[in-house]
């Protein structure tokens, strides 16, 4: 195992104090907890957004906190949801009058913690909601399973939800826009080389020099087969047509398309990637409103890559180009 | 059958120790056809556990498994982190006040275990988790304490029912937790939760056997 | 060779189209050429900043093309030099009135390829000044050798000499604070594993399973030495050391830090390194006036990373502070 | 000696071909203390140079040699791009509107691309560069015609300098260019612009023979 870390134990404390010598005009942190929380929260007058998950998916989701994104993220240890009792002092530190919405991807152990924060928040008078993220199309037949990942595209849903708490909305108008951009929000992954949880010190999977996995999730789940590498445009072409098999895009209908790497793939992959993605979007008649090229929820050190679409209406363009100005996502 | 509060004390602090041995195992099954954490997640929530009762004064039973859960809880993380820590909540919760418990106490306890992991969880039976460890268990320790078996039978009874269904996990397809991502590649594996339910399970008996056995 | 390309001859091509296909709002490609220029170009009244050197270090210098860094950014074959043509039609296609600024990091054939741009663009009446990037403190006794290379701190040049430009300052002043800027900077890196660059198919060189290359090269040039791997914190003390022995820092000083991966190491392990980063200069008593960690100037998908100091003055903060609008680097 | 323009074109034809044939060869010389890109570059280079030439109908040699410099100085990129393209663009220069040259002439243009890729690199003698090659078959041309050889004769013994001094880049470290990083490490390497440009004169050497003995 290569990496520059200190003690694969305390990884995620050690990431922690980076983080926050890193920003803090930003970001303060919880003492006790393994929590980032926005510099000035609570906010009054706004919905609280609170997210977070296992840690190793930075720079998800303690770099999208800040103004216009996230009040809180919340890490639990690599690739391990974190704890109720840390996700509810996160609410209880940033909820303002207006109430939390927590956004929770789609994992059985992440649906089940969150819950419990919850529960644990409402006892004390806070008004939260949650909505549940579940973007990742390589997981099919909902109705047998836990259903579908959230992956990469919870950064839009970060980034919308954000922009609609920022206007001041209540709680439940910011929960029906976030939930607008869930049900519009399509993505699907692949990889080409596995990645190393520092505490188990060995790669959570292997596949052959000439193999890659498709529909990969973010903790090395498993996706829908393997096989041998082929073009960069082959693989986009696969990407996207479970993508497009499963979301309405019809001519004219605008989307943000985001590019995202999990760890080690260079941003000249991403880009070539991207060059297809929108030939393939441009060859339909849809319009790329915007594109977001870059690593938003990695998987450690893990190469391969992540296509999300998001089909955007009037009101979704105009809450994804409002202000943002986090560590890891700004628009001006 | 009659524990008190120490003896309690004893077989979580037993429990702890069978988790630790079974760390790696537990971690490897994991990693088969999930994410390789369970056996690292419980070990770092039953130290937590211990550790915190070590340094408190319990005054009964049903403290005592409220202590327990609220350290897994706060601890484990993941999917097990809430289903065993509102297993021993849950169980704590029907003992309050309690200093003695006999096995009808076990019997309520395991049954308000179940009821957490199941509606925390929303799994049944047959969808490859630990309720395929847990709810046979109970089923046979209900039958055994009917049929008049004594505590040490009957809870033998019942770790050897879930013994056959942490075997069970290994024939069906996963439909809920991360294996269900596997769909049918997740046959021929035995679910890791099933597998530590019934570590504990049997821990419980062995030492509930000690104690009555007075070793 | 697990890339995520079409073709090995056409990464950099295929590149452009990539990233003209998702910042249009920011960038265009000049026909015929790997050169990106700012959409609204030229800007009458500005100095043109103009840089650029092989590709495969994304996002520079494409990525930080836009209003307060670049004006134009010329991208070469992977890890060689951009032609002199390349680099008159940027200079060309961008200066104003005021003229241009070019750019260069410190190596032979960026330095030779940009002076024979320089002279063509001279021929036609077009004032042009040039500075040299030489940031690396891996490289000494530089009166031996053709002196330090350019590495990441060039990031820091694009972001001071881009803010000063856009004050409208004279071409000569704009160059006086962009030295300024090259004389306080000083970086250097480490690798634990090597890239392969597309065309050539195999690992630019090898590192055993524990080892690491101290003081690498951005291009897999080699560094001062190698050793076994060690802790974050002891590989981020000897960087620190060689840095802080090379420029001279005093208590309440202060400094921006750019903690710079390479390609292939994770966010997590950037943090972790930024914390003792962070500890070193405040046990020294100097003041981090700013932080940026993350990915600058890579090197392909090479494991690794490395430290950048820049030593600030008040004209040097305000600056670093003004307002930067690239695809790569966004200040508010 | 006597070449004409279409004479003077067969020797960069084949001068292409010469690099293509050693391609592999000169990437791996600058693979062990350079970039490893040498080779590709300079082909890159000369394809170009060649397809420039065989679209264009060039009225002199130092047309020729201008587009040949050109095509280089836009193709190759990196340090040899701008050296080689400005040895062949100097060389040109003092050719313009000859269609005949002899040795003499031929002494001036290498005279022009030393002179060239000196003002360019900096680079002297014993910086492990190609100059360690070129300047040495300069002064050996020199020598060779002051003391009367023959054209076929001068440029053999230009070429072997040329060798001679490739070989001498082995024993000595870099002080210029890329290699100059590794310091003393560079020794025992030999150099890839010399390496080149030796290639080069070998084959003019050759193609020259081929052409005066009527081959
Ligand atoms: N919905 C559920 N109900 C009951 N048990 C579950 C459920 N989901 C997962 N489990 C159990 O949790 C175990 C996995 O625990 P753990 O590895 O700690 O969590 P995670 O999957 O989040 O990494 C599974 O082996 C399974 O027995
Ligand atoms: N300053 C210089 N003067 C003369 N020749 C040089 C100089 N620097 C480098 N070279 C030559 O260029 C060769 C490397 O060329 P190439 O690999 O194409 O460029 P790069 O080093 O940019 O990759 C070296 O082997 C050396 O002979
Ligand atoms: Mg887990
Ligand atoms: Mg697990
Ligand atoms: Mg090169
Ligand atoms: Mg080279």
């Amino acid at each position: 195992m290569k990496k520059i870390i200190n003690n694969p134990e305390r990884v995620v404390e050690e990431m922690m104090e980076g983080i926050v010598a890193a920003y803090p005009q930003y970001v303060r942190k919880l003492e006790n907890y393994n929590v980032l929380v926005r510099k000035n929260s609570p906010v009054e007058g706004k919905v609280a957004l609170v997210s977070g998950g296992g840690s190793g998916h930075e720079p998800s989701h303690g770099g999208f906190v800040g103004e216009g994104m996230l009040d809180a993220a919340v890490a639990g240890a690599v690739f391990t949801s974190p704890t109720p009792d840390a996700i509810y002092e996160a609410v209880k530190n940033v909820a303002s009058d207006k109430g939390a919405l927590l956004i929770i991807k789609n994992y059985t152990g992440d649906v089940m913690n969150f819950d419990m924060a919850k529960e644990m928040a409402e006892m004390d008078g806070i008004r939260v909601e949650s909505v549940i993220v579940n973007d990742d199309v390589a997981v099919e037949n909902s109705t047998w399973t836990v259903g579908r990942r959230g992956i990469a595209g919870t950064v839009f849903v970060h980034k919308i939800a954000g922009a609609k708490a920022e206007t001041g909305a209540e709680l439940d108008e910011v929960k029906r826009v976030t939930e607008k951009v869930i049900a519009n929000v399509r993505s699907m992954g692949m990889a080409l080389t596995p990645c190393i949880v520092p505490a188990a010190g060995k790669p959570n999977f292997t596949l052959d020099e000439n193999e890659m996995e498709i529909g990969m999730g973010i903790h090395g789940e498993p996706g829908t087969h393997r096989e041998n590498l082929k073009t960069a445009d082959e693989i986009v072409e696969h990407l996207m047509s479970k993508i497009l098999g499963d979301i309405n895009l019809e001519e004219k209908d605008d989307v943000a398309v985001m590019i995202n790497g999990l760890g080690a793939t260079p941003l000249m992959e991403l880009f070539i990637a991207n060059r297809k993605v929108d030939e393939i979007l441009k060859t339909r008649g849809v319009r790329v409103y915007r594109t977001f090229v870059g690593e938003f929820m990695t998987s450690l050190e893990m190469a391969g890559f992540s296509i999300s679409i998001l089909k955007l209406d009037d009101e979704l363009k105009e809450l994804l180009d409002a202000k943002a100005d986090t560590p890891a996502l700004k628009v001006l | 059958m009659s524990l008190n509060v120490e003896q309690t004390l004893r077989i979580i602090y037993k429990i702890g120790d069978k988790i630790e041995e079974n760390k790696q195992y537990l971690t490897e099954l994991d990693a088969a056809i999930g994410d390789g954490d369970h056996g690292i997640n419980l070990s770092k929530g039953f130290r937590a556990a211990v550790e915190k009762l070590r340094n408190t004064q319990v005054k009964d039973i049903g403290e005592t498994m409220k202590i327990v859960g609220m350290a897994l809880v706060s601890n484990v993380g993941g999917a097990s982190g809430p289903l065993y820590g509102t297993a021993f909540m849950k169980s704590g919760q029907a003992m309050i006040g309690k200093t003695e418990i006999d096995i009808n106490d076990f019997y309520k306890m395991l049954y308000e275990a179940l009821s957490g992991i199941k509606l925390r969880g929303k799994a049944t039976v047959g969808e490859k988790t630990m309720v395929d460890a847990i709810e046979p268990a109970l089923n046979e320790l209900k039958n055994a304490i009917d049929e008049g078996f004594g505590a040490i039978s009957a809870l033998e009874r019942a770790k050897n029912a879930a013994l056959s269904g942490m075997h069970f996990t290994k024939e069906i397809a996963a439909t809920k937790g991360r294996a269900s991502y596997l769909g049918e590649r997740s046959i021929g594996h035995q679910d890791a939760g099933a597998t530590s339910s019934y570590i504990i399970l049997d821990c419980i008996y062995e030492e509930v056997k000690n104690i009555l056995e007075g070793k």
